[in-house]
């Protein structure tokens, strides 16, 4: 371990680490846009500069080693008159677009200028003129004038996704990133250069208008797309769930996230979940309050149990709940002795993994399931119930979360139609459901950003998610309908999760600091 | 007078082939150089205080001395991509005396223990680079390179590689980078090229005219080297001497040597009827002598610097007093807003940002604040880049501000240059 | 222990207060029933309007209802970049923004709505404004009937009858666009 | 569709294989696809490129675009490159280059009507001695003058029309 010397505070450093490693160790503040710690080195911002002692001229952090007792500084005037200048040199040719541009209340530029900057422009001349809105494919907007050629996108497709889709083409000040003709920057990881982005450069054609960032909170969370289990950002508001940036996470995803796992928004959103419970068939029937519901139906299973034995009642589960939720709910179907089924959505693409990130597995408690399942001692083969559901009385199943992943939704729900009643715990609203032959019943579950608990990762990895946000009032967990269903009350738990304390909305939103 | 050591057979014309350079003692030298052992030539070279002749003047034994030994594969590269404006030195010698380089470079790699070397032209020398490539050849065919060449159990593979058109590989990294096939844009340093060049082996990048003087140095001795030349800065020097003079072309002569003498005895002074104005002693990056300065500069390393100036690529530039200084400096930031990799924020937008004040100003909308932007601009340039593009695009501009800061304030008050009938000509 | 104090034997008469203000009230009425406003000395009487024929005039500042400004083509200037949401103490402003296919424009408000019964008139947004795209405009005389009229919508804010064809915006696109800045 | 000729496929074989790493062979490659499409490198012939040599098209792409002597877009027969740098200027060659684009009535960088001439300003050829010179091609002319400008302009243009 090497020690310094950092704005007069004592620091203790891992052998052959570069300064700039050293100041975000300590917390301590240093103005930087083309270092990453996920990528490699380019030195080409020159932003980083610090003075260290016995050495006149100023040096770049990212790309000096710490030595042993080195005397470093970066809050001298001459450094702050250099950033001051470095910073200048950035924004003389950068467009003033921050009315129209999505990354405002983010940019770092906005950020340091803030910092640092505080004065009047001084360059008269014309700026350069370089294309603006191209069109890089379904996910990504470029605009090469807003970009400062930090070529962090470019080490990005060289070194993380390894397409070597993106350059910088040009010399000088005419630089321009770009792909070769404008071709589309559709790697599954490509989503990831807008987070790293430092400006406007690179939008996501998703989230490019949809809110202003400063109206947005975030907090963190894991995410469910698939077993993986990255840890992720999602950023929220009273609307809804808008957009989901990944976390710093070492042992998982380093600091990366797939684009998959940025589609969350689309089954947490309002707009496509189940509001309120439903009994009915094919189309006609009336809501009802979820927590009814549930007892309703707990009471009917467990008389149809007891006069027509345990083997008249299948219950099917799936991946896509925490571990939490998985007992209680294996538990009450051991009470009632009846069969337990594990609905798995796609076998033959279950171990795929593409080296990187994504996994073929979507759900994110697999492991967590096997494991209640092999705890608690249910479990019985899929096949069985494919040649017992015609004489079933009911069928209840703990649907997806993420439907998406789910393509064979709608022929499962064909083969429960044939029992008498299905009884749906689910948290889209689908169609095809309302539309079954026999009797339904759907009840409406809380989404991962709604709920505590715990997923295990494909390597059982356990790692705890955290409500969030309140996006349907009246869904509940499936502990909660599990409760319900076994007849006991639920008690309104006095510990709210503090992170969802009522803070004023514009002071606890911490800008979003790469 | 004239002291032609390198340049002594450049008027014969069989000197360009095999049998004409050995018929005047070619190849010589490589014979007894494989009797020495290669620690014994860098020390020789070290004694002989070869300075690099390339622009930096890094003495040539102690970057030898910076290789590691650690068994890695080394390489020795040629810069011939000359692009700093005036400079026109090393084109002459690899077209009248490409066997010249060879044989230095093999003495040199024979030295540093390097299998495999390169040659980078500059795209345009396509003179150079027919002339290099049929030195190689027959090289390749006598037996000099190769497999154990002359017996010695050295061998050694040496290649011509064209560049594409950017003075920025005429910079070490930049060269490296653009050998390995991609942008020729600077490399972060450290770690230094001796260290971690060329694909990440340990590399050795010299100039022409420095590994062609390896020879002399072996054939002559230390002492008889060290005759020319003044203490610190030895040998003689190529100077490409262009501009306004009534000879213009290539002058070799020792170290030391008076630049009043160069411009008005060996060149034949300037043309009837004009004056002397300003001198550019050591390439476009070098700042500007004013004609006094000129008059008592003599051509070495540390008188220049005592002037401000450097010594640079030696390539002098005398400007009379028809020019409009102004105007000279809008063609020199023209140059540099042209050849910046755009890889470093400073430089990429500082010489974009300098070049079109200077453009204002010669279109009649200069402010007179703009004078002290391009200084505090230029100023925040120096020593904050990778390479030193950004340093030698601020250097001249901080010396035309400070030595003609008259005719760009005249400029700005009236619009038009101060010298009579200097119609700016449209860039 | 709260510190209510025994209240003095003047204050117990509440009389004295009402008289002394009705003496203040009516001695104003009958200055102003006597002099007529306008006479050389100072004059002390208020100056009666009669409204609506006669109306006061307001000075340039004055914040009244609001104006979206327009572009020279007449479009609307606003770039929906939500600083004068942001900025409004009211919160009484919802902009919902969307993607032009014009790429010199790329982005304006689809929707823009003030509950005008929420603001308070405070110009903040106006301040807020970067391109000079929201006004505090001379009118107040606004009722309505009901009370959805009062969340005024882009077409009322931008293009009502009163504004003859919209309010061309002082900063405008092509000049800065032209200029190069 | 631009297709690279039999002997262009031969050249860059062997160059792939003549430097220690494959992307080294861009430059010399990147030569002869300009000289086979006619002066000029197109995105056809960058995407062809990397096909052949199996490098990504965007390194490709990044090498053409950054070096001045690939043509990025088509340039006339005759690409008459004037150089203006510091010794040039000094002795007249803005004035020449001037001078040769309103004798071919042509725009600096467009192509003439004929489609022969294309006149460009470039930067230090290194000739600086024999200031003001062009490069046409691949060769020298030096110590000019506005008239054998024209001269030299003139024979090259009879010579490559009876090619």
């Amino acid at each position: 371990m090497l020690k310094c010397k950092i704005n007069g505070q004592d620091v203790e450093v891992a052998e052959g680490s570069s300064i700039i490693e050293a100041f975000k160790a300590t917390g301590q503040d240093i103005a930087h846009y083309c270092w990453h710690p996920g990528l490699s080195v380019a030195g080409v911002c020159r932003l980083c500069m610090v003075e260290i002692e016995g050495n006149p001229r100023l040096q770049i952090a990212c790309n000096t080693q710490v030595q042993e007792g080195m005397v470093i500084n970066n809050n001298s005037d001459k450094i702050k008159d250099a950033v001051k200048w470095g910073l200048d040199f950035h924004l003389i040719n950068h467009p003033l677009d921050c009315p129209i541009c999505a990354q405002a209340g983010e940019c770092q530029l906005q950020i340091q200028y803030m910092k640092f900057g505080q004065y009047d422009p001084e360059m008269a001349e014309r700026k350069v003129k370089k294309r603006k809105v191209v069109d890089l494919g379904p996910k990504i907007v470029l605009d090469t004038e807003r970009c400062i050629l930090c070529s962090r996108c470019v080490r990005f497709t060289d070194e993380v996704s390894k397409t070597n889709e993106l350059g910088i083409f040009n010399r000088g000040d005419h630089s321009e990133i770009g792909t070769v003709d404008d071709r589309p920057l559709d790697n599954p990881y490509s989503v990831n250069t807008v987070d790293i982005c430092p400006v406007g450069a690179l939008t996501s054609r998703e989230f490019r208008f949809q809110q202003r960032v400063w109206y947005l909170k975030n907090e963190t969370t894991v995410c469910n797309g698939c077993s993986t289990g990255c840890s992720t950002k999602v950023y929220f508001n009273e609307e809804g769930m808008w957009r989901v940036k990944p976390d710093h996470n070492d042992d998982v995803n380093g600091y990366w996230m797939c684009d998959e796992g940025r589609g969350t928004p689309r089954f947490v959103n309002k707009d496509s979940r189940l509001l309120s419970a439903w009994n009915g068939q094919k189309d006609e029937g009336q809501d009802l309050e979820a927590g009814a519901a549930a007892k309703a139906v707990g009471q009917t299973l467990k008389k149809v149990v007891a006069e027509q034995g345990s083997d008249k009642v299948a219950f099917v589960v799936t991946g896509q709940y925490t571990d939490q939720e998985n007992r209680a709910f294996l538990s009450l179907a051991k009470d009632l002795g009846v069969k337990v089924y594990h609905w798995v959505n796609n076998p033959e693409k279950m171990d795929e993994f593409d080296g990187l990130l994504i996994r073929g597995d979507k759900n994110p408690n697999t492991y967590g399931l096997k494991e209640a399942m092999k705890e608690v001692g249910v479990g019985s083969p899929w096949s069985e119930l494919e040649s017992s559901v015609s004489d079933l009385e009911y069928v209840v199943v703990a649907g997806p979360e993420n439907h998406f992943a789910y393509s064979d939704l709608t022929d499962k729900v064909d083969l429960f139609s044939k029992a008498n009643h299905q009884v749906w715990f689910v948290a889209g609203d689908h169609d095809v459901l309302r539309a079954a032959s026999n009797k339904v019943s759907l009840i409406p579950t809380k989404t991962y950003v709604e709920k505590d608990g715990t997923y295990k990762n494909f390597e059982g990895r356990e790692q705890r998610i955290r409500r969030v946000m309140t996006l349907v009032p009246g869904a509940l967990s499936l502990t909660e309908a599990s409760k319900l269903m076994s007849g006991q009350e639920l008690l309104v738990d006095g510990n709210v999760s503090e992170s969802y304390r009522k803070t004023n909305f514009f002071s606890s939103n911490e800008r979003g600091y790469l | 007078m004239e002291v032609k050591i390198l340049s002594e057979h450049y008027h014969k014309d069989d000197f360009q082939g095999l049998t004409g350079y050995k018929a005047n003692g070619g190849y010589e030298m490589l014979k007894k150089a494989f009797t020495m052992k290669p620690q014994e030539i860098i020390d020789l070279v070290k004694a002989a205080g070869l300075r690099g002749r390339g622009g930096a003047g890094f003495p040539t034994g102690v970057k030898w001395g910076f290789l590691p030994d650690n068994g890695e594969p080394r390489y020795l590269l040629c810069n011939a991509d000359e692009g700093e404006p005036g400079t026109f030195k090393d084109r002459e010698m690899m077209e009248r005396a490409p066997h010249q380089l060879v044989e230095g470079m093999i003495i040199s790699a024979f030295a540093i223990g390097s299998k495999k070397s390169y040659i980078y032209i500059r795209g345009e020398y396509d003179d150079s680079i027919n002339s290099c490539r049929q030195a190689i050849k027959e090289a390749y065919d006598a037996g000099l390179l190769g497999k154990n060449i002359m017996g010695s159990g050295f061998d050694h593979d040496m290649d011509v590689y064209c560049g594409a058109g950017a003075y920025i590989c005429g910079e070490e990294t930049g060269m490296i980078s653009s050998l390995e096939g991609k942008k020729g844009q600077p490399k972060l340093k450290p770690p230094f090229p001796a260290v971690q060049g060329y694909l990440g082996k340990p590399t050795i990048v010299n100039n022409v005219e420095t590994l062609a003087s390896v020879i002399y140095i072996l054939r002559d001795g230390v002492d008889a080297y060290r005759k020319y030349g003044t203490e610190k800065s030895p040998g003689t020097k190529l100077f490409s001497v262009s501009g306004n003079v009534v000879k213009p072309g290539n002058y070799e002569v020792p170290l030391g040597y008076p630049l009043k003498d160069l411009i008005f005895d060996l060149c034949g002074g300037l043309k009837p009827g004009r004056k002397l104005k300003a001198v550019i002693p050591g390439g476009s990056s070098a700042p500007i002598l004013t004609a006094e300065e000129a008059m008592v500069a003599t051509l070495d390393y540390e008188n220049l610097a005592q002037h401000g100036s450097m010594l640079g690529s030696g390539a002098v530039m005398v400007i009379d007093d028809s020019n409009c200084m102004v105007d000279l400096l809008g063609v020199t930031l023209h140059f540099y807003h042209h050849e910046s990799c755009g890889q470093c924020t400073p430089c990429r937008e500082g010489t974009g940002w300098l070049d079109k004040i200077v453009h204002s100003i010669l279109d009649g909308k200069g402010r007179l604040q703009d004078i002290d932007l391009m200084d505090e601009v230029a100023g925040h340039m120096m020593g904050r880049t990778i390479c030193a593009l950004s340093d030698a695009a601020a250097m001249p501009t901080l010396s035309f501000l400070k030595k003609f800061r008259d005719e760009f304030e005249f400029y700005v008050r009236e619009g038009r240059s101060k010298v009579k009938g200097q119609a700016h000509a449209q860039m | 222990m709260s510190l209510v104090k025994k209240p003095s034997f003047k204050a117990s008469w509440y009389l004295i207060g009402i008289f002394k203000g009705m003496g203040i009230t009516f001695s104003n009425m009958i200055r102003n029933l006597v002099k007529k406003a306008g006479n050389d000395k100072i004059s002390l009487a208020m100056k009666t309007y009669n409204y609506p024929e006669e109306k006061y005039e307001y000075g340039p500042r004055f914040k009244g209802n609001h104006v979206l400004t327009v572009k020279k083509d007449g479009s609307i200037r606003c770039t929906a970049c939500m600083l004068c949401a942001t900025n409004c103490p009211a919160q009484c402003i919802k902009i919902t923004a969307a993607e032009s296919d014009d790429n010199t424009v790329e982005k304006y408000p689809i929707s823009y709505e003030i509950d005008i019964l929420r603001c308070v008139f405070c110009g903040y947004c106006e301040e807020a404004c970067p391109v000079d795209a929201i006004r505090m405009g001379p009118e107040w005389q606004t009722a309505a009937l009901n009370g959805s009229d009062f969340s005024y919508d882009i077409k009322h804010l931008a293009y009502r009858a009163q504004l003859k064809g919209g309010i061309v915006s002082r900063v405008d696109e092509e000049e800065r666009h032209k200029a190069g800045i | 569709m631009f297709q690279l000729s039999p002997a262009g496929i031969d050249f860059v074989k062997t160059e792939l294989n003549r430097y220690e790493t494959k992307r080294s062979a861009i430059l010399p490659c990147l030569y002869k696809v300009q000289e086979e499409n006619g002066g000029w490198v197109s995105p056809e012939a960058v995407n062809h490129l990397a096909d052949v040599m199996d490098i990504p098209a965007a390194h490709i792409n990044e090498v053409l675009y950054f070096y001045t002597m690939y043509n990025k877009k088509p340039v006339g027969r005759l690409h008459v490159q004037v150089c203006a740098t510091i010794s040039c200027a000094m002795n007249g060659a803005r004035e020449l280059a001037k001078h040769i684009c309103d004798k071919y009535q042509v725009k600096e960088g467009e192509i003439s009507d004929d489609g022969m001439v294309t006149v460009t300003k470039v930067e230090c050829l290194g000739s600086c001695g024999t200031a003001p010179m062009m490069q046409i091609g691949n060769a020298y002319y030096e110590n000019l003058t506005k008239e054998s400008a024209i001269e030299v302009i003139e024979d090259l243009k009879k010579k490559s029309t009876n090619q």
